[in-house]
């Protein structure tokens, strides 16, 4: 019993030595709380918000946005943007010049030179991982969805067959054809000359300044000293593909990262799960304030909210629905804003074959059939069922910003007059009795919405919905299903489920990233809606669409995108644009300096903020 | 009844109760008188379940978990054990009363040596140092005929075979010499042959210790050897009492009747009570009146009442209304 | 003994080919775009041929037996795989976790087995009288209790109001000093390498941290460890030689301390042991909560994520750990118990 | 035997935990009955699955209209209510089966010994060597939400304790004579083993189920905990909890904000599994031989 005593008072002293009293604890370091570590630090693989975090502090791109702007740029590590006015864009638009700055180090010391931007772009274009980035400056300079369509078009090898496991050539007669093809296509296409750096585009591409924007991960500028010593490519046409479609732990880059940034990579615990940046006090630009900047993953929000509450964090991540939670809580500070992601319900004009979530199959009251959403009543149904207003106000609490297409805000192409379909029962009512020529409101039917697990936005939408149909019908039956995220990868994949809600976050700010998603034939999300959508989207969608992305005059390109922004709300192609949803940003009241910009991956500026008391 | 001086132990009226689980009192032991002289060996005979080992426990007061003892006296020199602090009759356990258990392989703690359980009780009662205690022990397991004494000392009862446990556990019991030993059934659990030997070892060491012995045991075969006098118990009651040759002569219960009718003779295996109908009655059910009266050859409506306490000659009593093969021949005695 | 130790240790390959065979199986239920889920963490990677791509390089659409192969060749040749949740390679990935737990099941079943102990002897002792059923009671609640909720209030109480236990295995500070050069580390558990550095700060922050799953533990565990104290300490005193010991006139003191609780502990040690090896792959719950580092969060992460590598991996750690383990407690068995023998 | 039999199950209901333990569940059952009337589910949807009643997400505290609060749009009665049901569901369901199962392997392994025993053994070894909980989370990762799912994961991974139990208690009973006498009178196996080793071993079985019982509804929380239990909104109480789990530290300033949303679910599931362990506690009381005291 006195053994007991003497343990507890013991551990008592104890813990309450070890309690902090500092008013704001480590005023030089910012502890930011999120939800997830970084895939991997190779910016050629990185493809996920948490590793572009932390690639943006390292790395530098050659142009940044403008402050909040979406469309304007300033100069980078590039010593100015180039415009069609300063001549640096030319040969109709398919010829892009940045000129270099001079004296800019890396943090090992190296010396920023024009070869090491070239190589950064060879080398992540040559990589090209699977699910990977790089598809994007692909797209965009050569005009092919991944390097392996790229290199089969131009010497009709290809690469998955020409390559062992290893990535060795399975027969040799392969490499003098990809040595020329890295010599006739890839290198003419990225040069330098001095010390400008010179793109040739195929043709020209609306978007391909935003896709070189800071924060694009796959368009930062590696030391190319540095990396070949690490074991990444060595720059030389023969062998490219050796460093071709790697795993991401194979990467030399995959936990190492040596860049130009305001920050330097100090570590990567990943048993910790935490990655520390310290302030590079050699940086080129404007220096950050804070001098450590910890990003720590804590999954557990309690377990954020309290560490926050304590004075342990700065900042962190807080999920929407938490928000009652931090509105009220001394010591805080909460920030709105919305970053460039939406979410909209996606209807399959045709279920894949071997779907188990259609019921009965048919349109008997206890199912669907597979074409159940390619009638174009039923569509438009949907969309006036939801009752919009009330999911907003009561449901989501204000915290998401409606969208009237597809296109977020303030995106090329957007308009607050975009026509869209207001809540009206009787509307969706009338739709219902139409379609399938007044069969289903005669036999009713059963259908399933789908949401990945997790998110409940989207669940309460779909219980909204469901709510709002099976009011007009008695014999309208909806099921809202939740699937975790691998089971709902493979119903995607199949396309078995009818209708579900996800999201698309802009990889780039422009509208080709979301009209191309969701309205053409070969969309990533749209070409899984059947072929009766494909169909339909060749002949009314698919030229538009392409049409947009090759222009280079803005005010051509917007009437572009509203012609088919109308026509998908004509048809209701679009399936069912819901909102974007609005992010709350919590921190300590002494974070000074916080600004949002909404393609910024992660939430901080870590080189802008410092702590101060107010 | 008159106390006589070399009477060294005497018990009056003992009241032994259990609790059942419905918090009923079962009086297991009623109303238990007898005594014992300076070295005499008394037998507690009587079939399992009657109360004979509650009985030699309580007069340690080693009753546990929920037997109470609710009335009686236990005179150990005139000094009645039952009122003595507990701190006075642990002095005695061990030291002038000492025990002999049924089962040696159960009675030994497992996980010390025989040598560590031997002199513990030394150590405890005598002032002796740990290694006098030792060679005291092991002289003793030498005299209880145990081989290699100084060996066994540091084994551990589980390497013993059944005999030279219970030669063990006769060592440990005798170590600090006591003037009684209470032997429960001390034999029960050998083969035949070691129980022989067991008991001539018993008898050698009371001649040579001159102590006292309540023998408890069930086999007749093993009174008509050892015991000097004899103590017939059935349900919680002494029934019959006597020097052996008055009990095995002329025995006036029943139920002594009735055991020794089944007695075996030493060269069979152990006997069993099989002549005698029904079993001994559950304690929370003893029959009213004389509690044998329902296996009883000699049952009449009489019986149905409490029988008294018959003295028949010498110094043996019975309990019964119709004493076998006797004229009534004393007093009722009250 | 030697030959009942090969026999046993023989039959670890076995098992751990069992279950080798059983995660595998269970994971081939699921088809390959479940699988390269694991990959794929976001829409946008949905793009064209993406997931087949993947599924390609990953070797998702071979048949069983050649992905079973694979697995197994690269394992005779010591490499467990890449776990794509601890973004390391499996072996690392689990040798660097499991100081933390092994940490974390050492501190918790010291309290769980004593007080368990101390308490059922207690409880035992007063058999049936007011403690014993008050303790009995608060035990049974106690393991009543789901050590997730537990954690909470603990949580919630021990920081949220009073500020003592944060959550995580080591502040950044103290973190730091750990990486630094001049900290050698002897056994990977931050508590007592800290000590044998004498960094006595270090050591506060991280037993601070521990404090809180460590009392979550004890409370939901010791209840088990308590009713078998109990039951054996009152089985023992019911025991013959109890009565042996009693009637050599031993103290009582003496009789419950030597000759009872000795015998009494033979089944608590047993159980101890198998505690502590249950504590190792069971603070899963806890460690989640607590934001602590740990081979149990990071396999339930794992399995979550259905990381192929990570959990076969793990599961075979924890074969090893248990095969091993119980062949300790039974060996610690038969030095504690005279009467055991092994064969 | 019989009278003997009659006391044993007396002693039973009138120990303190047996009598607690008894009544507590006799109230949940009451409650699993009657949960249609003191729940009514909305007429046409499936009772199980908590119906919305606001559209709010944040929690509100009790009223008079939802007496223990609303929780994720739901209402927390009717999940406690109904989730009640569930708990029965999984413990009874898993319990029965693993131990059927359990039984069946551990009395061939123990009642025909040597290889087949052997090979029975090294398997139930080798389940065994999985962590429960790990094992039991990639197993309802794999087969995806829903309470079936659980309950099939929790069975695949928990007959070995049954049937080790089992197996031991046959090796024992076994040896005795009675054995013995029935099979030299003939009796087949499949009769011996059903009729003389089974009842006599069947006490602890029935001991370590009511035992597992409570621990089983505990894993099946942790399980929903972990986000792979139950399906969303399905009524049970680890789902209730696991939705509590993020506003059990509070909001705002207040760390107590949102105590109804762990109290009520929290406190039903305690009890449950109190209730359980309370029966164990009092079923081995009685029947453990070694305890007789």
């Amino acid at each position: 019993m006195k053994n007991l005593a003497l343990i507890v008072l013991v551990f008592f002293l104890i813990t309450v030595a070890g309690v902090a009293f500092a008013e704001i604890p480590n005023p030089d370091t910012y502890v930011m709380l999120t939800i997830a570590e970084p895939d991997t630090l190779d910016p050629h693989q990185a493809y996920d918000v948490a590793s572009g975090e932390v690639i943006q502090f390292v790395y530098d791109n050659l142009i940044a946005y403008d402050g909040q702007s979406l469309t304007d740029f300033v100069p980078w590590l590039a010593m100015e943007v180039p415009s069609l006015e300063n001549e640096l864009i030319m040969n109709e638009a398919t010829t892009y010049i940045f000129p270099l700055r001079e004296g800019v180090k890396f943090h090992n010391g190296n010396e920023l030179t024009p070869e090491d931007v070239v190589y950064s772009f060879h080398r992540g274009i040559l990589a090209d991982p699977a699910a990977g980035p790089m598809w994007m400056l692909i797209e965009a300079i050569f005009g092919y969805y991944s390097l392996e369509d790229f290199v089969f078009d131009k010497t009709g090898i290809s690469l998955n067959e020409a390559l062992d496991p290893e990535s060795q050539l399975i027969n040799e007669e392969y490499r003098q054809p990809l040595i020329d093809f890295y010599q006739d296509y890839i290198q003419p296409a990225i040069q330098a000359d001095g010390w400008d750096i010179v793109f040739h585009l195929s043709r020209p591409f609306g978007p391909f300044m935003s896709i070189l924007a800071r924060n694009s991960s796959w368009a930062v500028i590696l030391d190319k000293d540095t990396s070949v010593e690490m074991g990444c490519w060595d720059g030389e046409a023969d062998g490219w593909w050796e460093h071709y479609n790697l795993r991401k732990e194979d990467s030399p880059l995959y936990d190492q990262a040596v860049g130009t940034g305001p920050f330097r990579l100090i570590e990567w615990d990943r048993v910790q799960q935490r990655v520390t940046l310290e302030r590079n006090d050699d940086f080129w630009g404007e220096k950050p304030w804070i001098s450590t900047a910890i990003l720590w993953e804590i999954e557990e929000w309690g377990t954020r909210r309290a560490m926050l509450e304590a004075g342990d964090a700065d900042q962190i991540h807080t999920p929407q629905q938490y928000y009652e939670q931090v509105t009220d809580m001394p010591g805080i500070s909460v920030e709105l804003g919305d970053f460039v992601l939406v979410d909209s319900m996606q209807f399959l004009w045709e279920v894949g074959p071997g779907s188990p979530y259609l019921g009965s199959g048919q349109l008997d009251g206890n199912g669907i059939p597979p074409d159940f959403f390619s009638d174009i009543h039923v569509r438009r149904a949907f969309n006036y069922a939801l009752d919009y207003d009330t999911l907003v106000e009561h449901a989501l609490g204000n915290l998401v910003t409606r969208i009237p297409s597809v296109l977020p805000v303030g995106f090329l192409g957007w308009s607050e007059d975009q026509p869209r379909y207001e809540f009206d029962m009787e509307k969706a009512a009338e739709e219902f009795q139409m379609a399938w020529d007044g069969e289903l409101w005669e036999n009713g039917f059963t259908v399933s919405l789908f949401y990945n697990i997790g998110n409940e936005r989207r669940q309460t939408t779909c219980e909204m919905l469901q709510e709002n149909i099976e009011s007009i019908n008695p014999k309208f039956r909806v099921e809202v299903i939740g699937l975790q995220w691998p089971t709902f990868l493979d119903a995607y994949r199949n396309e078995h489920m009818p209708a579900f809600i996800i999201g698309w976050q802009a990889d780039y700010a422009d509208p080709h990233n979301f009209i191309s998603t969701y309205l053409h034939s070969a969309g990533t999300f749209s070409a899984h809606w059947g072929e009766p959508f494909r169909e339909f989207a060749r002949e009314n969608l698919d030229h538009l669409v392409e049409q947009a992305v090759m222009e280079t005059d803005p005010s051509i390109r917007e009437s572009l995108y509203r012609e088919v922004q109308d026509i998908a709300y004509e048809t209701a192609a679009f399936g069912l644009p819901l909102f974007q949803p609005r992010y709350i940003f919590t921190m300590r009241d002494w974070v000074q300096g916080w600004t949002f910009h909404s393609m910024r991956p992660g939430e901080v500026n870590l080189d802008q903020v410092w702590k101060e008391e107010n | 009844m008159s106390v006589m001086d070399n009477y060294i132990l005497q018990v009056h009226g003992l009241q032994v109760t259990f609790t059942d689980i419905e918090r009923n009192e079962i009086h297991v032991v009623d109303g238990v008188s007898f005594s014992i002289k300076q070295g005499e060996t008394l037998a507690l005979v009587g079939e399992s379940g009657c109360g004979k080992s509650v009985t030699s426990l309580a007069l340690l007061r080693l009753l546990d978990g929920n037997g109470r003892i609710r009335g009686g006296n236990v005179l150990w020199q005139g000094r009645d054990i039952l009122s003595l602090p507990l701190r006075e009759v642990r002095s005695l356990r061990g030291r002038e009363i000492a025990m002999v258990f049924q089962e040696p392989s159960s009675a030994l703690n497992p996980v010390y040596t025989i040598g560590d359980q031997i002199t513990e009780s030394m150590l405890r009662h005598q002032k002796v140092s740990p290694a006098q205690a030792k060679k005291q022990a092991e002289e003793m397991l030498r005299l209880v005929g145990i081989p290699e004494p100084r060996k066994r000392l540091e084994e551990y009862p589980h390497a013993l075979s059944g005999g030279m446990k219970q030669r063990a556990m006769i060592a440990m019991a005798l170590s600090c010499r006591p003037r009684l030993l209470i032997a429960d059934e001390p034999t029960t659990s050998l083969d035949v042959t070691i129980q022989a030997q067991i008991l001539e070892l018993i008898k050698e060491l009371q001649k040579r210790f001159h102590m006292a012995i309540l023998l408890i045991t069930h086999d007749l075969g093993i009174v008509a050897n050892m015991a000097d006098r004899i103590l017939i118990m059935y349900a919680g009651k002494v029934v019959e009492e006597g020097n052996k040759q008055d009990i095995f002569r002329r025995a006036a219960h029943p139920y002594t009747r009735g055991l020794l009718n089944s007695i075996p003779r030493m060269d069979q295996a152990k006997g069993t009570f099989a002549s005698i109908p029904g079993t001994v009655p559950d304690p929370a059910h003893f029959p009213e009146g004389c509690r044998f009266h329902n296996r009883c050859g000699e049952f009449t409506e009489t019986c149905l009442s409490e029988p008294g306490k018959i003295h028949l000659e010498n110094e043996h009593f019975v309990l019964c209304h119709y004493p076998l093969g006797q004229k009534t021949l004393g007093c009722r005695a009250k | 003994m030697f030959f009942y130790i090969a026999r046993r240790l023989l039959f670890l390959p076995l098992t751990l080919f069992g279950i080798s065979l059983i995660i595998f199986f269970m994971f081939m239920r699921l088809s390959p775009e479940q699988r390269v889920a694991l990959y794929i963490t976001s829409p946008e990677r949905l793009r064209g041929d993406n997931v087949e791509r993947l599924i390609d390089l990953h070797g998702l659409r071979d048949p069983w037996h050649i992905q079973y192969g694979r697995w197994m060749g690269n394992v005779v040749r010591g490499n467990l795989g890449w776990s794509n949740v601890g973004k390391e390679p499996v072996y690392s990935a689990i040798m660097r976790r499991f100081p933390y737990t092994l940490e974390l099941a050492l501190y918790s079943a010291l309290p769980i087995i004593w007080l368990g102990t101390w308490l059922g002897t207690l409880s035992a002792l007063y058999h049936n009288r007011p403690l014993d059923h008050t303790l009995r009671i608060s035990a049974v609640v106690g393991w009543s209790f789901p050590d997730f909720v537990f954690g909470f209030f603990v949580l919630m109480i021990f920081y949220s109001i009073l500020g003592w236990f944060p959550p995580g295995t080591l502040g950044a500070e103290a973190d730091a000093v750990v990486k630094s050069s001049q900290f050698r580390s002897f056994t990977g558990m931050v508590t007592i390498d800290s000590l044998l550095n004498g960094r006595l700060d270090v050591f506060i922050d991280t037993a601070r941290r521990l404090a809180g799953p460590v009392l979550t533990l004890t409370y939901v565990g010791f209840a088990y460890i308590l009713r078998i104290a109990r039951s054996s300490m009152l089985e023992v005193l019911g025991r013959e030689y109890i009565r042996t010991a009693r009637s050599k006139g031993l103290e009582e003191k003496v009789v419950i301390n030597k000759h009872a609780r000795r015998n009494a502990m033979i089944p608590v040690a047993t159980v101890s042991g198998q505690t502590i090896i249950a504590l190792l792959g069971g603070t899963v719950i806890v460690e989640t909560i607590f934001n602590r580092v740990g081979i149990g969060s990071f396999m339930a992460t794992a399995a979550q994520q259905l990381d192929f590598a990570s959990v076969i991996g793990g599961s075979l750690f924890f074969g090893v750990i248990l095969v091993l383990g119980n062949l300790l407690v039974d060996v610690s068995y038969a030095l504690i118990d005279p009467r055991v023998r092994l064969d | 035997m019989t009278s003997e039999r009659r006391q044993l199950i007396r002693r039973l209901f009138l120990s303190t935990s047996g009598f607690l333990g008894f009544s507590l569940l006799a109230f949940f059952c009451i409650v699993a009955l009657c949960a249609p009337w003191l729940a009514p589910p909305p007429a046409g949807r499936d009772p199980y699955l908590m119906p919305v009643v606001e559209w709010s997400p944040n929690p509100q505290p009790p009223s008079s209209e939802y007496i223990f609060g609303v929780a994720g749009k739901r209402n927390i009665y009717y999940g406690v209510i109904w989730g009640t049901r569930s708990a029965f569901r999984v413990g009874i369901t898993v319990t029965v089966i693993s131990t059927m199962f359990g039984l069946l392997v551990g009395a061939v392994g123990g009642y025909f010994g040597k290889i087949v025993d052997e090979v029975l053994m090294r398997i139930t070894d080798i389940f065994l060597a999985i962590p429960f909980l790990v094992a039991a989370v990639v197993m309802a990762t794999i087969l995806g939400p829903g309470l079936d799912n659980v309950i099939r994961a929790l069975i695949f991974f928990s007959w070995m304790f049954p049937a080790r139990l089992i197996r031991g208690n046959i090796l024992q009973i076994k040896e005795e004579q009675y054995i013995t006498a029935a099979r030299s009178v003939g009796v087949n196996h499949v009769g011996i083993i059903v009729r003389h080793v089974l009842p006599n071993s069947i006490f602890p079985v029935l001991i370590q189920a009511s035992m597992r019982m409570g621990s089983l509804v505990i894993t099946a929380a942790a399980l929903s905990f972990l986000g792979i239990g139950a399906r969303e909104n399905y009524a049970d109480w680890g789902g209730l909890l696991n939705y509590a789990r993020n506003w059990m530290l509070g909001g705002g300033g207040e760390v107590l904000r949102y105590w109804y949303m762990v109290v009520f679910p929290g406190a039903a599931m305690v009890l449950f599994v109190l209730a359980w362990n309370l029966v164990g506690d009092a079923l081995r009381d009685v029947f453990d031989p070694r305890l007789k005291v």
